[in-house]
Parts: structure tokens; C-alpha cells; sequence
């Protein structure tokens, strides 16, 4: 048993860094790498999926049409979980594989962990739906790109929406507790103070996850808010809405592209009706979205998850920029980013001093008839 | 002089069943006392209220280390009854079976020791000096009792009859001036009783110390005990030598039932 | 007083539906000591399994209410089944282990499940289907009680007069409840431990899987995350009503419900956990075998 | 007859297997469009698969449950391989050395990625050798030890932006905090036992990361801290490489700290109350031990141990948030533990880096590695449920007695 035992734990060890020598050393070169790095296991792999789905449709299609500066590209992808240690072991092998540019990360919080040592290692990073405004707001990262509209944005929309459009005068303002829906939630509940034509009847955070909100939907109705702010997903947002209405509730619900996701009204059917969402502005008419969209189907099977057009947007920028720049040398690359427009599924884009990406704004969009409808 | 154990009225309640009811016993100096009685008669829950495992519903309790000093040991947790020198041994074998032998023993000096945890970290020269001694003086502790050829034994490897006596030399350890022992000899052969006779004539003779055993072999107790107190149902219904318990009627329709007393 | 009652409606229901659940935590429990992490992953296949029968006789277009049942039997098979094999594989080798290594190949059990339905399935939450019809009666009290909700108070209750059945009246339940007392005892008497344990993590498991059909429904979502939650919380429910009682277990869940109900309605949700938990700690150091856990005093 | 036995066997597994897995392996619904689409060669994969592991798996039981008679049968616990080259100085010199001379240039002959991931591996051990004390020796089942992590990461974070106070202050800070935080949280809670403790624990840890999580205030909220400084060196400049590179040695320190520590109070008068508290407590309090104290002095330990390691976390990955400190983090720290074996500091040590960089090596098999991860968790508990390397008790020498053979 025991020489069973050290023959089977030996094995397991010279197995190890066989895999690990192999993983680092076995790369063809004359390729240009790219990391696509995200959640890819764990409660937060929904999120990051589609990224990596959207960069190898794209790295496929490129590559069909022979590639960036003649050579092919090569995805290198790697898990981060969403953690922010994890991300900087992400990090760091992505750096050690000379990538030259990254797609990712997906959340802010592994974001920032991470990009400090990208930073120093000059690569470029683009995420497609890391959305703290921190990330190019102050200033930090230089090396960093997106194609999604930061937060603040998003929560000024729908509090002018709310103020405008709804005329409402009572908002309860909803948020999941998480990094992104409670830093909405907070500058939601900022613009609102600042304008003073509504008044915040509650600001609260509601336990993710959790099997039932009746209780917070009763506050709600106490409260007499008119409206719902809610920053969060769609999972919890679902739950919200469906038990709002059932309980006959017709207050408005508002929220974020967190939840301006199909799987919503999937999920809430009938009483998604009427939910209002911000998103990045309607692209699905523009036909490299429908191709892109149109191609994940017959690849994978399935319509594409969160993030997909703007992971697919930021691929092909990041490829563009290596075409343009003549090379994958950071300050020529952050110039073309700069500088040279991209024909993408979120429109012609690029990319600001900050980051940020032009012209990738924020729409309200309304559930009618089953459906995300942008609202002009 | 006063008795080193003295047990006045002491009543223990669980929920509504009675398990001790007005018990007074005491245990003189040098002393082997017993207390004997059918299964289920309150002795181990008599044990276990002194050694502050329970906490009994009345009643006081008292000891006398060296016949002087009396103190009161109502409340005392168990550690703290242990410390003042009163030790114990349980029924049902509760050694730290994953410890050897040794260490067992060891862990009986535990109150007696100072060392803390910077002690143990920077072993400075007190702590070190104290090590050594406690090893020394708990081996000697396994050469009388007879176990020195366990030492580095794990406890739960030992044969039944040498457990036992790991959990006396434990709890002997802890320097006390009266032991309790449940039920010693119950699970052992003849040879390994007689062997446990002397064992505790010699902590007597040797160690000065008062010994105060539950038990059920009436041969072992008759022929160690100086005096014997015997319970029923939670009551304390006879005291006395070895010779006034056996004729003792009260005894005999407890031990025989009741329609034995003609 | 409405707003009292809804809230309280509100607390029965998360109740309820944490009672579904710890019923067979605690059942596992009072066997084998054994938390079992991965129980909250078995009422997830039970969801899964239910979802993807439903799809498919959906698709053969048979009626809601047949459907519902054979998809609720379907779940109790699969998870019942997956609950068989998980002991099986990871449990009864490690019988004579120290205390913690069941434990540990659980929490292994547990990571494994998710991330197998992850990949056989998906990593999004897909819609599940609410096939408990409305009630009409219910319409006169205006949606203050959804069918659904009904459904779950009512499951709830006979699952625990069932198990109470079972395991006060039956041969089975004395074996079970023998096992639990004294395993090795159990054994010389002749009950055959590993068939009573087995079955324990059938009927344990079978539990979960009717809590997923009942909450999915109910819910209306699932994703492969959602045993992980449920089955802490759950945890939770069992020691707060003492570990290994049936009562208890549903008694703990509908506290916990309640508090958690209560303390968003009357304070905030923003410390909602926060308060349970603090509940819990406070109950347990008044109480540390939980509200209706035994409180024999070690034997010494 | 028995080779045809065994193929009837693994013929019934796979088909249970198939049974099993045919639902969810086997349908795909898409719940839109009405289509289900029927993935029939992953069955078979399924059953050829379970046929040849049921095999492999049968064979190692049969030879793990031998394996168990012998050493039941061996005078007093036979130890294990390992443990007998350990003992033997000859072996165990020669093999310090070597790990030591390797920890040194292990640094410069990695990748920085290798160093990251070996530095956050070393961080485990710490966690694991803190948590150790508290489960491994003295028995504390603690499923919110995470909490003390957070209580360490967030002092340096904080106490830095609010004070301007460098690493090297808040080490001790850091670990001063967590002992201060285990010993206020460990009053209420530890007379409760078993699984009581555990659950309490866990409702601990959760606590401490919901108050992180809502208290924006005070911890910026689930946003985090960014732009916590790495440790510096005499104000020198450093590269991250270079900084990563100092964080790994600071962290071997402070492993061969913990080590040290660790084994004399293993090996002390603290120590092995502690152990006797785990082998029984009624007795232990019968042989004059003070139980509070001695449960107390263990969990308060533990903590400072988490406190260290959360300020090193900190430090390293410069930035936290409370995504960081979920009951995950608790139950992988304890699965060190008890994977590497209870109470034995090497045990500890192995199953630390056993656990923290088999996922990162996994990497190459992408979306599968936390699949098989949770496998070799399973197949490690079934076939080693002692863990790694299961403690081993100190010999002690007496005077006049030449006995040093082995327990």
C-alpha cells in the first residue's frame, strides 16, 4: 500500500510539472497572443463565458482572413474567478506568456487588482464590462481600455429618466450589495440628492441570492415609492419585479444593463413588461452584430450571454490597433486605440485619453411585448 | 483534624428525577473510604457534583487539604476542584488516546506547571528546567504505578488493565490529597484486581493520599476499605466498616430486593 | 397590521422553503454527524432534472399537472439517486475516519456537482417554469398569498409529518434511529448500518429534490450556484432548530425565516444576514443544542 | 471467475453511471426555441469512462483497506514512509537543506508568475499552520477563520490611508487586531461544541464580511481599497518582478517564523493541552486543565496567524474588497488542514501547496480544472483520510532509561 501510495503521489508530481512545463514552453511562435481573462468557473462564470466565446468567433475570423500583421492570432485563456488575487496570478502568467495585448478582465474588483502589473509590463488591457468609473477616472491606468460605459453614466440616465420622462417624486433606491450594483446604486442616489425634485424613500441593499424578497417589496410599497432604482443583476432583479407585480404592485422598475440581459425576461415573462433598463445603445440592428450574433448561435448553440457584443467590439479593436500600429509595441498600440476608428457591433468606435471608448453610450431600453426596446 | 472531604445534604436534581437526595459523607485523612450501591443508584452523579462536573441543586461541600484549611468548593469548575487536590478517574476509560503514555501523565503536572505561551516560544531557561523536570518526575510516576515499559506508547494501544492504572497515575499527577476512583477494578481479571489491591494500598501507604472508590467487586472492597457508605435511589441508606455493611439489613434487601429480608 | 401580516406571510414562505431543505441536512445529520455540504447541490440536480424533464414533455405537449408530477417524481429519482452514489463514493469509505474527512470529501462532492452541471449544462440561469396552477380561491384575498406559496407551506408540512411517520413508526425508522444512537450497538443487534445509512441519504435527498421542483417553481429561475446558498442557509436552520430533530429543523427554518422577514420589514435589509446570524449566536449560547436540540449533558 | 466478477461489476457502474448522468450529460433544452438537442456520445464517454475508473478505484480500495489491516495489526501505529525518512536524520538533513537551498533560488530561476503563485501558496501555509492550531491541535471546528484574514488585510489597508502607516508597521498591527478579534469573538462562543462551534464560526465570518460589505464608511463598501503599497525596501524603487520577488522572501520569512513557533508550542506544556482539549474535554478538565483558557489562547493564535496573513495578502495583491473573505476562503483553509493531516505541521505545509497550486497547474485543462480539482479533493479524503501525513508524538528521554524507540 505504502509503495502504492509514494509510486501514485510520485506520478501525480512529475505529472504536475509535466503539465506545467509543457503549458509554459509548448507555444508555436510567430503568433500574436492575446490573454482573455475572467471569471470562467465558479458563481460568476456567466459573466465571463461569453467573453472568451465572443474572442475566439473573432480570433476565428480573423485568422480565416490571415490574420494580424500576417501572423495568427492565439487566445491564451485564463480563469481569474472574479477574485482579486486570483487575477493577479492571472496576471502574472499572462505577462509571463508575452501576451501582447488582454481582453478583460470582467469585474472591476479583479480589474484593479490586476492591472498594476499589467501596467508595469506594458500591455494594453481592454475590458468589456468592467464599469467602476475609478478605472479610468483617476487617472491610474493608462494601459487601461473598455467599450462599456462607465457607472456614473448609467446611473445619471436613469436617475434623469426617472425624473424626466416618470416624473416620479418618490424613488426607493435598490441595490445587490455587490461592487457594481451598489457603487449605482450610490451615485444614483447621489444625482438624486443633488436635483431634489424626488426624494430617496429608501436606499437599501438586498441579500443576493436570496430565496424570496417579499419583504423588501412590501417596504417598497410602504414606503410609497413611485419608482425602483435597482443596481444589480437580473437574477435578483427578476425576483423583485415578479413578486412586485404579483402583489399588484405598478410601480416603476428601473435598472442596469446588469439587467438589461434577454435571460430577464426570460425569467420574469410577463411581468418583465414595462421593467425600464439602461444598456449600451441598440446595436442589434447594426449587422455585424447580427453576423456575430447570428455565428454564436451556430458555434455554441445558444444565443451569446452578457457582454458579448462588447467583448466582441473590444477583440476586434484590440486586433485592429495591432494591425494599425504596425506592430505590438504598447505606446503604437495606444496610439492607434487613440486615433484610428474601428468598425465594431457597438458602432464605430475609439477610445478616449481616459479609456473610455466614443460613442459607447447608454440607452434607456423598455420591456414591450417580450422584448428590449430602446426608447428615443 | 477535619475530615479532607466533607459532603453535607447534598441534593442533585435532574429536571424532576431526584438522582441525589441529602447525601452526607465524609473521608478522613489516610483513609479508604468506598461507596457502593446498585447500578443506577447516584454514585457516578455523586462523583461528578464534587468535581464540579454538575452542579448540585443543595447542599454544601467542603475539603480539607491535609486535614487544615477547609474550603468550600460549591461552584468550582472542575480544573479548579482538580487544582486544590482533589483528582479523579472516570468509569468509562477517558485517557487522551492519541497521546503516549508519557504525555498523558504529563498533562496531570499541567496545574502544577507555570510555563506560557512565550515560554513555550523562547524557551527560556525556567521553562526548559520545568520540562525536564516534569518529564522526570512523570516517568517516575509510570515506574511506580508500573508502566514505565508504555512510555512512549499511544494511550489507546494499551491493554485494558494498563489503561486503568494510566488514568490513576494521571490523575496522581496532579498531586492530590484525596483521589476518587470510579469503578477501578470493573473489566479486570483476578490477577490484575489483586495487582490493583496493592496499587492502591501503596498510593495510601506511600503517597499519603485519602482514597475515596465506587466499585462493585465486593471482595476488592470489603478487603480495602476502611469504611463503606452505600446508596440507593439517590439516598445514602447505610455507613459503616466492611463488617457492620455486610450484616447490615438495609443493604442486603438493596443489593437482593426487597423480598429477600426475612 | 398588514404590513405585520405580509411580512410574516413573507417569513413563512423564505421559511418554508428553508424547511424543505434543512429537513434532509438534519436528517443526514442525526445518522452520520455528518455535515453534508453537498445536500444543497442535490436539491440543485433535483431543479436541473426537473427543468429538463419539464422541457421535454413540454415539448410533447402533455398536460401542466401531469407534467409537474412526473417531473417532481423524475427529480426525486435523479436526486435520490445522486445522493445513493455520493455516499457511496465519498462517504462510507471514510466511516472509521477521523471526524473531519467526511466533511472535507463532501465540501469535494459539493465543488464537483457545481461545476458538473456548469459544464453539461450552463453557466446562465435559465427560466423554470411555473406549473403550480392558480388557485381561485385565492383571488378574493388580492395576491397577498400567491398558489405557489401555498403549495410550499402545505409540502412542508406533510414532508414533516411523513418523516416524523417514518421514523417514529416504522421498522426502518427504529433502525435509523438506532444507527443514530449507537452505530456499532445497531450493528450487533442486527441492523444493517449501511442499508439504513443509504437510506437515510435517499429520503434525505428525495427531500431536497421535492424542495427544488416546489422553490424553482415558485422562484421561477435556476442556475447551478443555487444549491450552495440554500443549503448554508439551510445549515443554518437545522442548528438553530437542534441538529438532528426533525421539528427542529422546520422550526428553525421558519425563525429564521421570520427574523429575516421581520428585520427587513421593521429595520433594514442591508444587515439582514448580519442579524441572523447574531440571532443564531445569541440562541445558541442560551441554547447551545439549538431550540428543540437534546440537551443531554455529556456522559461521564 | 473472479476477473470475469470484477468486468460484471464495473459493467453494472457504468451502467448506474449512465443512468446517472443521462439527464443532465445527455439533454440540452433550449427553452425559447422549443429544441432539444440529444448529446448521445458523451453517454458513451460517460460509460466507458466509469467502466475502466470503476477498476482503478475497486483495486486502490482493496489495497488502502489491506494496507489498514497491517497497520492495525503493527505494535503502536506503524509509521509511514515518509514519516520514517523524516525521522532518519540522515534523510532529513540533507533534505532541509535542499528545500532550503531551493526556496532560496527559486525566485530566479521562475517566472514572476511562478513566484506569484508560490507566494500565495506560502501565504496558505501560514493560514493553514494558524488554523491548524486551532482545528488540528486543540480540535475547535472554525469555519469563519476567514474572518481574522479580513481583520488583518483590512488594518494594513486602512490604517495606511488613514494614517500613512508602511507595511512593516502593520504586520504586527495586523496580527495584533486578529488576536484581539479572535479573543473577543471566542468568549461568547466557546463553550459551545462540535458543530454548534462550527456554525457559530461561520456566522462569525459572514458578520464580519457583510459589515464590510455595507459599511461604506468605514470600508469603502464591496468597491474595495485599490493602491495599497507593496512592501518597500529602505525607499528603494522596485519593480513589480522586483517587489513580488521581496514579498516571496518575506513570506518564506515569515513561513520559517510560523514553523518555529509552531513547533514548540506544539511541543509545550500550551500545546499539548490543547491536544488533550481535542482527545476529551470532560477529562481534560478533570486533569486541572482550565478549558476557557486553553480554548481561548488557541482560538486568539489561530487569529494572529490569519491577521498576519491578511496583512501579506493585502500587501500583495494591493487591493481587497470583501469578494476576497466569502465562507470559500474558510473552507479551502480548512481543507489544508485536514487534507495535509491534523496536527502535523508538514502535513499542513504540503496540503497547502498541494491545494493552492493544483489549480493554477490545471490550468491547461481550462473550463475542467475546478472539475477535476473537486475530484482530487474526493479521491484524496477517500484514499488518505488521516490526510497527508498524519501527526506523529514526540519521544521524550529520561534519565537512567536508554528507551528512544519509536511510538
Amino acid at each position: 500500500m505504502k509503495k502504492g501510495m509514494r509510486m501514485f503521489l510520485l506520478t501525480a508530481i512529475i505529472g504536475l510539472f509535466a503539465v506545467f512545463t509543457l503549458a509554459g514552453s509548448g507555444l508555436a511562435a510567430g503568433t500574436i497572443k492575446i490573454g482573455v481573462a475572467g471569471p470562467h468557473s465558479g458563481d460568476l462564470a456567466s459573466y465571463g463565458l461569453p467573453t472568451v466565446n465572443a474572442a475566439k468567433l473573432v480570433a476565428k475570423d480573423i485568422n480565416a482572413k490571415g490574420g494580424v500583421l500576417g501572423k495568427k492570432v492565439e487566445l491564451i485563456v485564463e480563469d481569474d474567478v472574479c477574485k482579486p488575487e486570483v487575477a493577479t496570478n492571472t496576471a502574472t502568467k499572462l505577462v509571463g506568456d508575452h501576451v501582447a495585448a488582454v481582453l478583460g478582465h470582467i469585474c472591476s474588483g479583479a480589474t484593479k487588482a490586476a492591472l498594476g502589473i499589467y501596467k508595469e509590463a506594458h500591455i494594453v488591457v481592454m475590458s468589456p464590462s468592467a464599469t467602476n468609473p475609478a478605472l479610468t477616472q483617476s487617472g491610474d491606468y493608462p494601459n487601461f481600455f473598455r467599450t462599456i460605459a462607465s457607472d456614473d453614466a448609467q446611473a445619471k440616465l436613469e436617475v434623469e429618466f426617472a425624473l424626466n420622462k416618470l416624473k416620479v417624486k418618490k424613488i426607493a433606491v435598490l441595490h445587490d450589495k455587490g461592487d457594481y450594483g451598489k457603487g449605482l446604486a450610490e451615485y444614483a442616489r447621489s444625482f438624486l440628492k443633488k436635483d431634489k425634485r424626488a426624494q430617496v424613500v429608501l436606499f437599501e441593499g438586498i441579500t443576493p441570492g436570496a430565496v424570496d424578497y417579499s419583504a423588501i417589496v412590501q417596504k417598497i410599497k410602504r414606503k410609497g415609492a413611485e419608482a425602483v432604482i435597482f443596481g444589480g443583476y437580473h437574477p435578483e432583479a427578476s425576483k423583485i419585479v415578479t413578486q412586485m407585480r404579483k402583489k399588484g404592485m405598478k410601480t416603476y422598475f428601473i435598472s442596469d444593463d446588469g439587467v438589461k440581459d434577454d435571460t430577464f425576461i426570460k425569467v420574469a415573462k410577463q411581468f418583465a413588461e414595462g421593467v425600464y433598463a439602461t444598456g449600451p445603445k441598440d446595436v442589434s440592428k447594426n449587422p455585424m452584430t447580427v453576423k456575430a450574433r447570428a455565428e454564436h448561435k451556430k458555434v455554441y448553440g445558444s444565443d451569446p450571454g452578457a457582454f458579448f457584443e462588447n467583448a466582441y467590439a473590444a477583440m476586434l479593436a484590440l486586433c485592429n490597433a495591432i494591425q494599425k500600429a504596425g506592430s505590438t509595441k504598447y505606446d503604437a498600440m495606444v496610439k492607434a486605440l487613440r486615433t484610428d476608428y474601428v468598425d465594431t457591433p457597438l458602432g464605430k468606435i475609439r477610445f478616449d485619453k481616459r479609456g473610455d471608448a466614443t460613442g459607447v453610450g447608454f440607452a434607456i431600453y423598455q420591456v414591450q411585448h417580450g422584448k428590449y426596446v430602446e426608447l428615443k | 483534624m477535619d475530615p479532607v472531604l466533607d459532603i453535607k445534604q447534598l441534593t442533585m436534581d435532574f429536571g424532576g428525577l431526584r438522582a441525589l437526595d441529602h447525601i452526607d459523607l465524609d473521608v478522613k485523612a489516610g483513609e479508604i473510604a468506598a461507596l457502593i450501591g446498585p447500578n443506577g443508584a447516584g454514585k457516578t452523579t455523586f462523583f461528578n457534583c464534587i468535581t464540579g462536573i454538575y452542579k448540585p441543586t443543595q447542599g454544601d461541600m467542603f475539603i480539607s487539604p491535609g486535614g487544615k484549611n477547609r474550603i468550600r468548593i460549591n461552584g468550582l469548575k472542575p480544573n479548579q476542584v482538580t487544582e486544590r487536590g482533589m483528582a479523579r478517574t472516570f468509569q468509562n476509560i477517558r485517557l487522551f488516546q492519541n497521546m503516549t503514555v508519557l504525555e498523558n501523565v504529563m498533562m496531570g503536572r499541567h496545574c502544577r506547571m507555570r510555563a506560557g505561551i512565550p515560554g513555550a516560544v523562547f524557551r527560556n531557561k525556567a521553562t526548559r528546567e520545568e520540562e525536564k523536570r516534569v518529564v522526570q518526575e512523570s516517568y517516575e510516576i509510570l515506574e511506580k504505578i508500573g508502566l514505565e515499559q508504555f512510555v512512549n506508547e499511544f494511550a489507546k494501544n494499551l491493554p485494558y488493565g494498563a489503561q486503568r492504572r494510566l488514568e490513576i497515575a494521571r490523575a496522581m499527577a496532579t498531586e492530590p490529597f484525596i483521589l476518587l476512583l470510579d469503578e477501578p477494578a470493573a473489566g479486570m481479571n483476578n490477577q490484575e484486581t489483586s495487582e490493583l489491591d496493592q496499587l492502591v494500598l501503596k498510593i495510601r501507604e506511600e503517597e499519603h493520599i485519602s482514597i475515596l472508590l465506587i466499585e462493585h467487586d465486593m471482595k476488592f472492597v470489603m478487603s480495602l476499605s476502611d469504611r463503606i457508605f452505600v446508596m440507593d435511589y439517590g439516598k445514602k441508606i447505610a455507613q459503616g466498616t466492611p463488617q457492620e455493611i455486610k450484616s447490615n439489613p438495609a443493604v442486603i434487601r438493596a443489593y437482593l430486593g426487597e423480598d429477600v429480608d426475612a | 397590521m398588514d404590513y405585520f401580516m405580509e411580512l410574516f406571510l413573507g417569513g413563512l414562505t423564505r421559511g418554508s422553503i428553508y424547511a424543505l431543505i434543512a429537513l434532509g441536512y438534519t436528517m443526514v445529520y442525526g445518522i452520520i454527524e455528518l455535515i453534508n455540504f453537498a445536500h444543497g447541490e442535490i436539491y440543485m440536480i433535483g431543479a436541473f432534472t426537473a427543468l429538463i424533464t419539464i422541457s421535454v414533455l413540454t415539448m410533447l405537449g402533455l398536460n401542466k399537472i401531469a407534467i409537474l408530477l412526473i417531473a417532481a417524481v423524475a427529480a426525486i429519482i435523479y436526486s435520490s439517486a445522486y445522493g445513493y452514489t455520493a455516499e457511496k463514493v465519498a462517504y462510507k469509505p471514510l466511516r472509521s475516519a477521523p471526524r473531519l474527512s467526511p466533511l472535507i470529501s463532501a465540501i469535494g462532492v459539493s465543488l464537483f456537482l457545481q461545476n458538473y452541471v456548469l459544464l453539461a449544462q450552463t453557466s446562465d440561469f435559465l427560466p423554470f417554469p411555473n406549473l403550480i396552477p392558480q388557485f381561485k380561491f385565492l383571488k378574493a384575498y388580492g395576491g397577498i398569498v400567491q398558489s405557489s406559496e401555498i403549495v410550499i407551506y402545505v409540502t412542508t408540512a406533510i414532508v414533516l409529518v411523513i418523516l416524523t411517520f417514518l421514523i417514529k413508526f416504522t421498522k426502518l425508522g427504529k433502525a435509523m434511529r438506532a444507527t443514530a444512537q449507537d452505530r456499532d450497538m445497531a450493528m450487533l443487534v442486527g441492523v444493517n448500518v449501511d442499508r439504513v445509512i443509504s437510506f437515510t441519504f435517499v429520503v434525505g435527498s428525495a427531500t431536497a429534490a421535492l424542495g427544488g421542483v416546489l422553490i424553482a417553481s415558485h422562484i421561477g429561475q435556476i442556475n447551478f450556484y443555487i444549491g450552495f446558498i440554500a443549503g448554508i442557509k439551510a445549515f443554518v436552520a437545522a442548528v438553530l432548530g437542534g441538529i438532528g430533530s426533525m421539528p427542529g429543523a422546520v422550526l428553525g427554518s421558519l425563525v429564521l425565516g421570520w427574523t429575516e422577514s421581520f428585520f427587513t420589514g421593521y429595520i433594514s435589509s442591508d444587515y439582514e444576514d448580519v442579524f441572523a446570524f447574531l440571532f443564531l449566536v445569541l440562541i445558541l449560547i442560551f441554547r447551545p443544542s439549538g431550540i428543540l436540540g437534546r440537551t443531554d449533558t455529556d456522559k461521564v | 471467475m473472479t476477473a470475469l466478477n470484477e468486468i460484471k461489476k464495473s459493467l453494472l457502474v457504468s451502467i448506474w453511471f449512465m443512468f446517472l448522468t443521462f439527464p443532465i450529460m445527455v439533454i440540452k433544452v433550449n427553452t425559447v426555441e422549443q429544441t432539444i438537442s440529444w448529446r448521445w456520445n458523451r453517454l458513451a464517454a460517460v460509460g466507458i469512462g466509469s467502466f475502466c475508473l470503476s477498476f482503478v478505484w475497486r483495486y486502490m480500495l482493496k489495497r488502502k483497506e489491506t494496507g489498514a489491516k497491517k497497520t492495525a495489526l503493527g505494535n503502536g501505529g506503524e509509521l509511514s514512509a515518509v514519516q520514517r525518512l523524516l525521522q532518519n536524520p540522515r534523510f532529513f538533513k540533507p533534505a532541509l537543506l535542499a528545500t532550503a537551498v531551493f526556496a532560496l533560488i527559486y525566485p530566479f530561476y521562475f517566472s514572476m508568475y511562478q513566484v506569484n503563485i508560490m507566494t500565495t501558496a506560502l501565504i496558505y501555509v501560514i493560514l493553514g499552520l494558524g488554523l491548524n492550531i486551532v482545528v488540528g491541535l486543540a480540535g475547535l471546528l472554525d469555519l469563519g477563520y476567514v474572518a481574522f484574514y479580513a481583520v488583518g488585510a483590512y488594518s494594513y489597508a486602512l490604517l495606511h490611508i488613514h494614517f500613512g502607516l508602511g507595511f512593516w508597521a502593520c504586520l504586527p498591527i495586523g496580527a495584533g487586531l486578529a488576536m484581539m478579534f479572535g479573543i473577543v469573538l471566542g468568549f461568547p462562543v466557546l463553550r459551545l461544541r462540535g458543530d454548534y462551534l462550527a456554525i457559530v464560526t461561520l456566522g462569525f465570518g459572514e458578520i464580519i464580511r457583510l459589515i464590510l460589505e455595507n459599511w461604506n464608511a468605514f470600508s469603502y463598501g464591496p468597491s474595495g481599497i485599490a493602491n495599497i503599497p507593496r512592501p518597500g525596501l529602505f525607499g528603494m524603487h522596485l519593480t513589480i518582478h522586483q517587489s513580488l520577488i521581496y514579498i516571496y522572501f518575506i513570506m518564506v520569512a515569515i513561513v520559517v517564523f510560523t514553523i518555529f513557533v509552531v513547533r514548540r508550542l506544539q511541543d509545550s506544556r500550551i500545546g499539548r493541552a490543547w491536544i488533550a482539549l481535542r482527545e476529551d474535554e470532560v477529562a481534560c478538565q478533570a486533569t486541572g486543565i482550565d478549558k476557557t483558557k486553553t480554548k481561548l489562547s488557541a482560538f486568539a493564535l489561530g487569529a494572529t496567524w490569519a491577521g498576519m496573513g491578511g496583512v501579506v495578502f493585502a500587501a500583495k495583491t494591493t487591493f481587497i474588497n470583501p469578494a476576497s473573505f466569502t465562507i470559500w476562503e474558510s473552507v479551502m483553509i480548512l481543507c489544508i488542514v485536514v487534507l495535509g493531516g491534523m496536527g502535523s505541521i508538514l502535513g499542513v505545509i504540503l496540503g497547502a501547496l498541494i491545494l493552492m497550486l493544483l489549480p493554477e497547474y490545471m490550468r491547461a485543462f481550462s473550463e475542467y480544472r475546478m472539475l477535476l480539482f473537486a475530484a482530487a479533493l474526493v479521491v484524496m479524503m477517500v484514499f488518505r483520510p488521516n490526510g497527508i501525513i498524519s501527526a506523529v508524538r514526540r519521544n521524550y528521554e529520561f534519565k537512567g532509561t536508554n528507551e528512544k524507540e519509536t511510538a
